[in-house]
């Protein structure tokens, strides 16, 4: 089947996507200037200490910024650069912001990775399970489950987990190591927790998704038709309901993808302490590194643009219905 | 996690001041120990910003650096001098003006060369007193001639040898000349004039330069994460036993001190601090060492003597009266569970100026007193006899008298003690509304201040006439104490002192002050005197109320050999090693 | 096997509010979950607790360093002092009291008592950041759909890049750079949170918009802004009321998450607060951020209970 | 030997539902002969579809059950056998074609995924066969370029074609029953005659047993043999389809009778039977018919009645005939 009306509609949305980010770059730009803090303001306490001249010291540190700029100035410069594909100097960090986000990528995409795929495939399967086995006690356990799930703050839950198996269990470690190879059991031992903590929510969010959307299928004309050809229950669920029960699971599977890492996947970071793209963020919210802001910013905005037109996309081959003119 | 923000920067400030003296000379060598081993110090608060120490303000940043180059001098933990990277001696003429600073011969960089004098008179006039760096503590570097500040002035002797020449005297300033690293010329000129590059510079930021000159080198900083250095086999100090001991050294930062310490417990990590409350737990460890060791951080309350503080604040005689109704004993004992020793002046009780018996110790045994501090108010004018005898404290009219007391929110400990404060006051009959605000907005709403419809712009001292935006009446702020060098107090207590927000104004403190800073200061019993004096007189006046010094806790692995605990402990930091 | 049930009065243009016949009809259709009966039962437990509690329990702001770490009623925890002048340490086990029946916290304030009034906190932060994110998303939503044209387009192109702004990150920008008072975390949550409630306003109110009875009134020469307010605006109600409940608990949590990271307002007690300072002492006082965290995830637990109850209830498909 | 090769006797499906047991199926007695087109006939609600799935155990449980009554097929209980021999029945044995063919194909299945499957299930054929033998059976469903539909999804395809898509796929596997549950409802007037041709060149050619479920006498008139009236969950008259229209018997088989439209006649309105249907959660004492019949008697109301032969082929449950 040709798709020729796709090419013309991921150009569309190429372009849909470049105003946006420059939306929102814009205003990330205008919030992070107009703010009443400046740079400088960590260091007073030090400065103080020391007995420095701190209007000297501040004013120093803001010319290396490139704060003694006008605003303009400093926003067109900024825009330039960014088109000559130059994301800028951190310098909270003192590296290059893109060396910075290659170095830490892998742990936060790592984290989601797992989480993901854990939650997915057991919430998909807990959520079928619960569907077919509507109003049995079982379903009942793994709604209520999937509630206590949604509603469990990821924070708190990586803490109580902390509590419970590195404390007083002493069987995990309380904090990532980053020495771990990438590849190996240690390494997926030490994501355990992270994953659980991230991961749980997600998961009882799946089960629910997947249990609604399996049960409106499940009601549809076409089960019993496949029922009444004779087919395995087996292949009724896993072919006819699940296929079409997939389309809004897939909507939330990438909206959760797109929205985690400054969220969940950042909380995560901080409680066990894994140095992923979650925590460089917000720690250069925290140093005022505006070149780091800015640029996680474009890829966040950009991650979720591309993982929408992603979505978009598979919607074509997961539902022949739908058509993008 | 930012909670901890002021403490843990006060804890960083010393962890600098501690790693960046790591070193220790005139020790005699010990017997060579077994090598080996990585060493995990763990941290709880943010990374460090720059290798490039030069451009750095904070206080991480110099610590990391300092791993890997010596400063000129240390101290030992009782505040000995202890020469390193020098041959000879750092020797003060006569006048006070003229330091002669003599280097060892036998320090090399990265690529063989020698470092000499020429590097570090480079280092001053190049790089930290160029206009282009603008370097954040090139205060430190300068001195007033006819009111205009200018930097001092080094020079190149020989190979081995430089001179940095004052115009006026200051016995402090040998503390700047201590702290001293270098730059390598031959590299920095490929920089010199660019600040961007400069900041950009690969040999700075992989400190790559490093030869011969500090116990480890650098192997691997991932930001957020961990900081890793690796044993220096060249090491100068090291050449003759095989020092440093531990194959690498490394940094390691964690999200909040519970999980660092759950490491620690679990021998993760070779060592961290440890919070009051979890001291007893860990002393009853197996595998743990908690050394409790004195600091120079100190907590104190600020009383607002600016127009828009209450004005009985302006009388000696009513600072002196609330001071005597906080009790820095229950403040050390309750909040901090003992490791904390009550403050009485600017001076560390650890520091060699400081004398116990010319201090007046307000909220303490005697002059821990109420009903005293309700009848001095009262006789002031700001209280009324209530039907049982008692005073309350009020306004002058009589009304209900309400403070301001604000302070920064993320420091855990200065929350603790506003809240105290705020419960002793409130015997008193004051009611104290405590104001917990983000440390930006401190800085900008409290600290900075301005006259009034001036154009000027808000300083953080910008005269007697000068307010801050809020009114405020009290301020909790750490800061550190005088050790060895009592004029850095000096921007906070003298009139015209740029850190002297609060509006202090005492023509003898700034007198003392002065004199500190004077030739006749460099006689050892002149300064002693002076500082005694100055310790007195400020804590007579009360312009704050010192409130207390805080004591850390270390906690180490038992394995861990050749620890001195104290004040300075990682002085000699690269002779410790495993059993 | 699906009965079909038609919702009486789900055409008339009165809103869900006033038209009592409706109102009883969701709310048999909503006390059938048992689960939503719970939801809303702790919810109105929870409002109450928040109203009337602090003046049952203590001050909450109320410090007493003697009394720090004291463990809930029940449990033991370990006190110990060290004395400088000695250089020895006490050691005391202490036991819960009834004065403290769920314990202290590191500044021996009564935990009862902040949980009480992190009740307040959590609630109004969850209603009015709500209530702002539902206003808003509301205008622009009926507004766009209403207008149509350039006005639909700006409007939900705006929306777009506020939907596509990593949430948490704005939010915390947001706070960062204006400081973290609970005034300007409800606002910035309500600011930040109403592209969703736009979207679906909108998509609601686009249907209705050709309906009958907007017709008719248009006919009848009704003003843009009386049809927008008397016709529009009520018939999305339904929806804007299970959105909000549904919104509620992320809104609670986003105060917490902000809370946790250090960007909370320390001199209100929320939940956050509270348990962002206990998890610094999990291994020795528990119970700081155990407390706190049980009541926000029961908190949310309920007003996600009772969301789905309501969703359901007004959504005529899922009657079984 | 009988030639039934279906027989469903005293079958009751209920729901348990939170407002109470539906009795949508309450003592149903029929059997299909061989090559024979039995109709089950009645309004909406009557139990119609309900027997349909019953018979091969396709209701929805819960809230559905069987409760009691067989299913004979060639002396094999369907409501009784394992559920593996029940598979290896459904859609080989006895094939199923339901009303809305919209719903009744899956959205996202291709034609031909959705034909072959069935065919590959049950018969012994490779994926090419299989693929042949669909569009042999779309050929003969009158669709035109078979190969371009084979390919398409529903969505893409008319009404009509939807509908003939799905009866091919229900013979696909040579079923000795048809059961065809309103397959012309949904559709409209012409397409209707086509299928309906359809099913009548089917029961010709193929010799197979069609069970035909609608509640459209006009369409019983044209293909079926014999017909069965259903009424509140039972069967309320059986007879071959000529009697049932020239001569009924059940005052409801009556009324119904009535209500065809009868082009001829210019005047008057149409003819309806009072009342609605009962509903199936409270069913009325006594005859269920009992509430809108016209010549009701004291009995009907307390007592069931009980089927009694009128003729031969003529069988009626009513108090008039006993």
């Amino acid at each position: 089947m040709g798709k020729s009306w796709l090419r013309v509609y991921i150009i569309k949305r190429l372009i849909y996507a470049v105003i946006i980010a420059l939306g929102i770059l814009t205003i990330t730009f205008v919030l992070v200037r107009v703010g009443p803090s400046s740079p400088a303001d960590k260091y007073l306490a030090n400065l103080a200490a020391k007995g420095q001249d701190i209007a000297q010291v501040t004013a120093a540190i803001e010319a290396r910024y490139g704060l003694d700029k006008p605003i303009w100035q400093q926003y067109i410069d900024y825009i330039g650069n960014l088109l000559r594909g130059n994301l800028g100097w951190s310098f909270s960090t003192s590296m290059p912001v893109i060396d910075l986000i290659k170095t830490h990528w892998i742990y936060s995409f790592q984290l989601i990775l797992l989480s993901s795929i854990f939650a997915a495939v057991l919430g998909i399967l807990i959520g079928i399970y619960s569907a077919v086995k509507q109003y049995t006690k079982t379903d009942y356990v793994f709604t209520f489950l999937s509630f206590i799930g949604v509603s469990i703050p990821s924070f708190w839950l990586g803490v109580m987990l902390i509590l419970v198996f590195s404390v007083k269990l002493g069987i995990f470690k309380s904090y990532y190591d980053t020495a771990l190879p990438l590849f190996s059991l240690e390494n997926l031992k030490a994501l355990v927790l992270p994953v659980m903590t991230l991961g749980t929510g997600m998961l009882a969010g799946y089960v629910r998704y997947t249990r609604s959307s399996m049960l409106d299928n499940l009601r549809k004309g076409f089960i019993t038709t496949a029922r009444a050809k004779g087919l395995p229950e087996r292949t009724v669920i896993g072919k006819h309901a699940f296929r079409n029960a997939l389309l809004p699971l897939v909507t939330i599977i990438m909206f959760d993808l797109g929205s985690i890492v400054f969220g969940g996947a950042y909380l995560t970071e901080i409680v066990f302490g894994i140095p992923g793209l979650g925590q460089v963020s917000f720690n250069a919210i925290f140093a005022h590194d505006y070149p780091v802001v800015m640029s996680i910013t474009l890829i966040g905005t950009f991650m979720v643009l591309f993982i929408n037109m992603a979505t978009d996309i598979a919607y074509t081959y997961l539902d022949p219905r739908i058509r993008y003119d | 996690m930012r909670k901890a923000r002021l403490f843990v920067a006060l804890s960083l400030i010393l962890a600098a001041l501690f790693t960046s003296i790591a070193c220790g000379g005139t020790q005699p060598p010990k017997p060579a120990g077994k090598q080996g081993g990585i060493f995990i110090n763990g941290q709880a608060g943010g990374d460090a910003e720059t290798l490039n120490w030069i451009l750095a303000a904070d206080a991480s940043s110099s610590g990391y650096a300092s791993h890997t180059v010596d400063s000129l001098a240390t101290f030992n933990n009782k505040l000995e001098l202890q020469l390193r990277c020098l041959a000879k001696d750092v020797e003060i003429s006569q006048d006070g003006l003229v330091y002669t600073v003599t280097i060892r011969d036998d320090l090399k960089w990265s690529n063989g060369s020698q470092v000499t004098a020429e590097d570090y008179v480079y280092t001053l006039g190049n790089l930290m007193f160029s206009d282009w760096m603008n370097y954040p503590y090139k205060s430190m570097w300068q001195e007033e001639v006819a009111g205009n500040k200018v930097f001092v002035t080094p020079q190149v002797v020989n190979a081995t040898t430089f001179t940095i020449t004052r115009q006026t005297a200051n016995p402090d300033f040998v503390y700047s000349i201590y702290d001293l690293q270098p730059y390598p010329k031959y590299i920095a000129t490929k920089y010199e004039g660019d600040v961007k590059t400069f900041t950009e510079a690969p040999e700075f930021n992989n400190l790559t330069y490093t030869g011969n000159l500090g116990p480890y080198r650098f192997k691997e900083w991932n930001r957020n994460d961990k900081y890793v250095v690796e044993r220096n086999p060249d090491y100068y100090l090291g050449r003759p036993i095989g020092a440093p001991y531990f194959d690498q050294y490394v940094i390691k930062l964690f999200g909040s001190s519970a999980t660092m310490q759950a490491a620690l417990e679990a021998g993760d990590i070779t060592h961290c601090g440890i919070e009051p409350e979890k001291v007893n737990k860990f002393m009853g460890l197996k595998n743990i060492d908690v050394y409790t060791v004195p600091t120079t951080g100190y907590t104190l309350l600020a009383y607002n003597q600016r127009a828009n503080g209450w004005e009985g604040l302006k009388k000696q005689a009513i600072r002196q009266a609330l001071s005597m109704s906080i009790n820095k004993e229950t403040v050390s004992q309750s909040i901090l569970l003992g490791f904390g020793q009550p403050a009485f002046s600017f001076l560390s009780p650890n520091s060699p100026l400081y004398d116990d018996k010319s201090v007046v110790k307000y909220g303490v045994g005697p002059l821990y007193d109420k009903e005293k501090a309700a009848e001095i108010l009262y006789q002031e004018g700001y209280g009324v006899k209530q039907e049982n005898g008692t005073i309350k404290a009020t306004n002058k009219d009589g009304g209900l008298l309400q403070l301001v007391l604000v302070t920064d929110q993320a420091s855990q400990a200065s929350q603790d003690i506003a809240l105290q404060v705020r419960k002793e006051l409130l015997a008193l009959g004051i009611e104290t509304r405590v104001k917990l605000v983000p440390w930006p907005t401190l800085l900008d709403q409290y600290v900075r201040n301005k006259v009034p419809g001036s154009v000027k712009e808000a300083g953080y001292n910008n005269g007697h006439d000068a307010v801050s935006a809020e009114s405020w009446d009290m301020m909790l702020i750490g800061l550190t104490g005088g050790l060895l060098s009592p004029t850095s107090a000096e921007v906070v207590f003298t009139t015209e002192g740029g850190m002297n927000y609060f509006g202090y104004s005492n023509p003898e403190v700034d007198e003392l002050f002065r004199r500190l800073k004077t030739k006749e200061a460099l006689d050892k019993n002149m300064r002693q005197q002076l500082s005694s004096k100055l310790s007195l007189l400020l804590s007579q006046d009360q312009p704050f109320d010192f409130v207390v010094f805080q004591k850390a806790n270390q906690g180490f692995q038992k394995n861990v050999v050749g620890i001195e605990p104290g004040i300075s402990m990682w002085y000699n930091y690269y002779l410790w090693r495993f059993e | 096997m699906t009965k079909r049930t038609r919702i009486p009065g789900k055409e008339i243009s009165k809103p869900v509010y006033i038209n009592t016949r409706l109102v009883n009809y969701y709310w048999q259709r909503t006390s059938r979950n048992k689960l939503a009966v719970f939801g809303l039962v702790f919810i109105l437990f929870l409002i109450l607790l928040a109203l009337i509690g602090p003046s049952f329990t203590a001050d909450p702001t109320l410090v007493d360093f003697d009394e720090k770490n004291m463990p809930p009623v029940g449990f033991t925890n370990i006190k110990s002092a060290y004395h400088i002048d000695t250089n020895e340490f006490t050691t005391t086990e202490i036991r819960g009291t009834g004065k403290h029946p769920l314990g202290t916290d590191g500044k021996g304030r009564d935990m009862l008592s902040m949980l009480v009034s992190g009740a307040m906190v959590s609630l109004q932060v969850g209603l009015i950041a709500t209530g702002i994110a539902l206003i808003i998303g509301t205008i622009l939503g009926v507004l766009s759909a209403y207008a149509g044209g350039w006005v639909d387009n700006i409007l939900m192109r705006f929306t777009d890049i506020m939907m596509t702004f990593p949430f948490f990150l704005l939010l915390v920008l947001i706070v960062f750079i204006f400081g973290p008072s609970l005034a300007f975390i409800v606002l910035a949550i309500g600011l930040t949170g109403w592209t969703g409630t736009a979207r679906l306003v909108r998509s609601e109110a686009l249907s209705l918009r050709t309906r009958e009875f907007v017709t008719a009134a248009k006919a009848l020469g009704a003003t843009d802004k009386r049809v927008i307010f008397h016709h529009l605006i009520p018939n999305v109600m339904s929806l804007i009321i299970v959105i909000a409940t549904m919104s509620i608990p992320g809104v609670i949590l986003a105060e917490a998450a902000l809370s946790f990271i250090g960007l909370g307002d320390p001199t209100v007690p929320s939940w956050g607060i509270i348990l962002e300072a206990g998890q610094h002492s999990l291994d020795t006082a528990w119970w700081i951020a155990v407390e706190p965290g049980i009541m926000l995830f029961l908190t949310v637990l309920a007003f996600n209970f009772l969301g789905d109850g309501l969703r359901d209830a007004f959504d005529p498909r899922s009657s079984v | 030997m009988d030639n039934n090769v279906l027989k469903v006797n005293n079958l009751k499906t209920y729901f348990y539902t939170r407002h109470g047991t539906a009795r949508a199926v309450n003592g149903i007695d029929f059997e299909v002969k061989h090559g024979e087109c039995l109709c089950l006939v009645g309004e909406s609600g009557c139990g119609k579809t309900v027997t349909a799935l019953s018979i091969l155990r396709l209701v929805e449980s819960p809230p559905g059950k069987i409760v009691d009554g067989e299913v004979l097929y060639n002396n094999l209980d369907l409501t009784k056998c394992r559920i593996k021999r029940l598979r290896q029945i459904r859609g080989k044995d006895i094939a199923m074609v339901f009303q809305e063919a919209q719903s009744a194909l899956n959205p996202v299945l291709t034609i031909s995924d959705q034909i072959i499957e069935q065919i590959m299930l049950h018969l012994p054929l490779n994926k090419k066969e299989a693929h042949s033998r669909a569009c042999g059976l779309l050929e003969e469903m009158g669709i035109p370029s078979v190969e371009r539909v084979m390919n398409v999804y529903p969505h893409q395809l008319s009404g009509g074609m939807k509908q003939r898509a799905l009866i091919a796929m229900g013979l696909s596997c040579n079923p000795q029953i048809l059961i065809a549950d309103e397959p012309t409802t949904a559709v409209d007037v012409t397409i209707k005659a086509q299928i309906l041709d359809i099913f009548r060149d089917l029961k010709r050619k193929r010799q197979m047993s069609l069970l035909f479920i609608t509640h459209d006498l006009a369409v019983v008139s044209e293909i079926g043999d014999r017909a069965v009236v259903l009424y509140g969950g039972k069967d309320v008259e059986t007879a071959p389809v000529s009697e049932i229209i020239d001569n009924p018997k059940h005052p409801y088989t009556v009324g119904l009778i009535g209500c065809i439209p009868d082009i001829s006649q210019t005047t008057g309105r149409l003819a309806s039977i009072p009342g609605t249907i009962p509903s199936p959660l409270e069913l009325p004492p006594g005859c269920p018919f009992h509430p809108r019949c016209s010549r009701v008697m004291d009995i009907c109301r307390h007592q069931e009645p009980s089927y009694i032969s009128i003729s031969h082929t003529h069988k009626v449950s009513c108090f008039l005939y006993q």
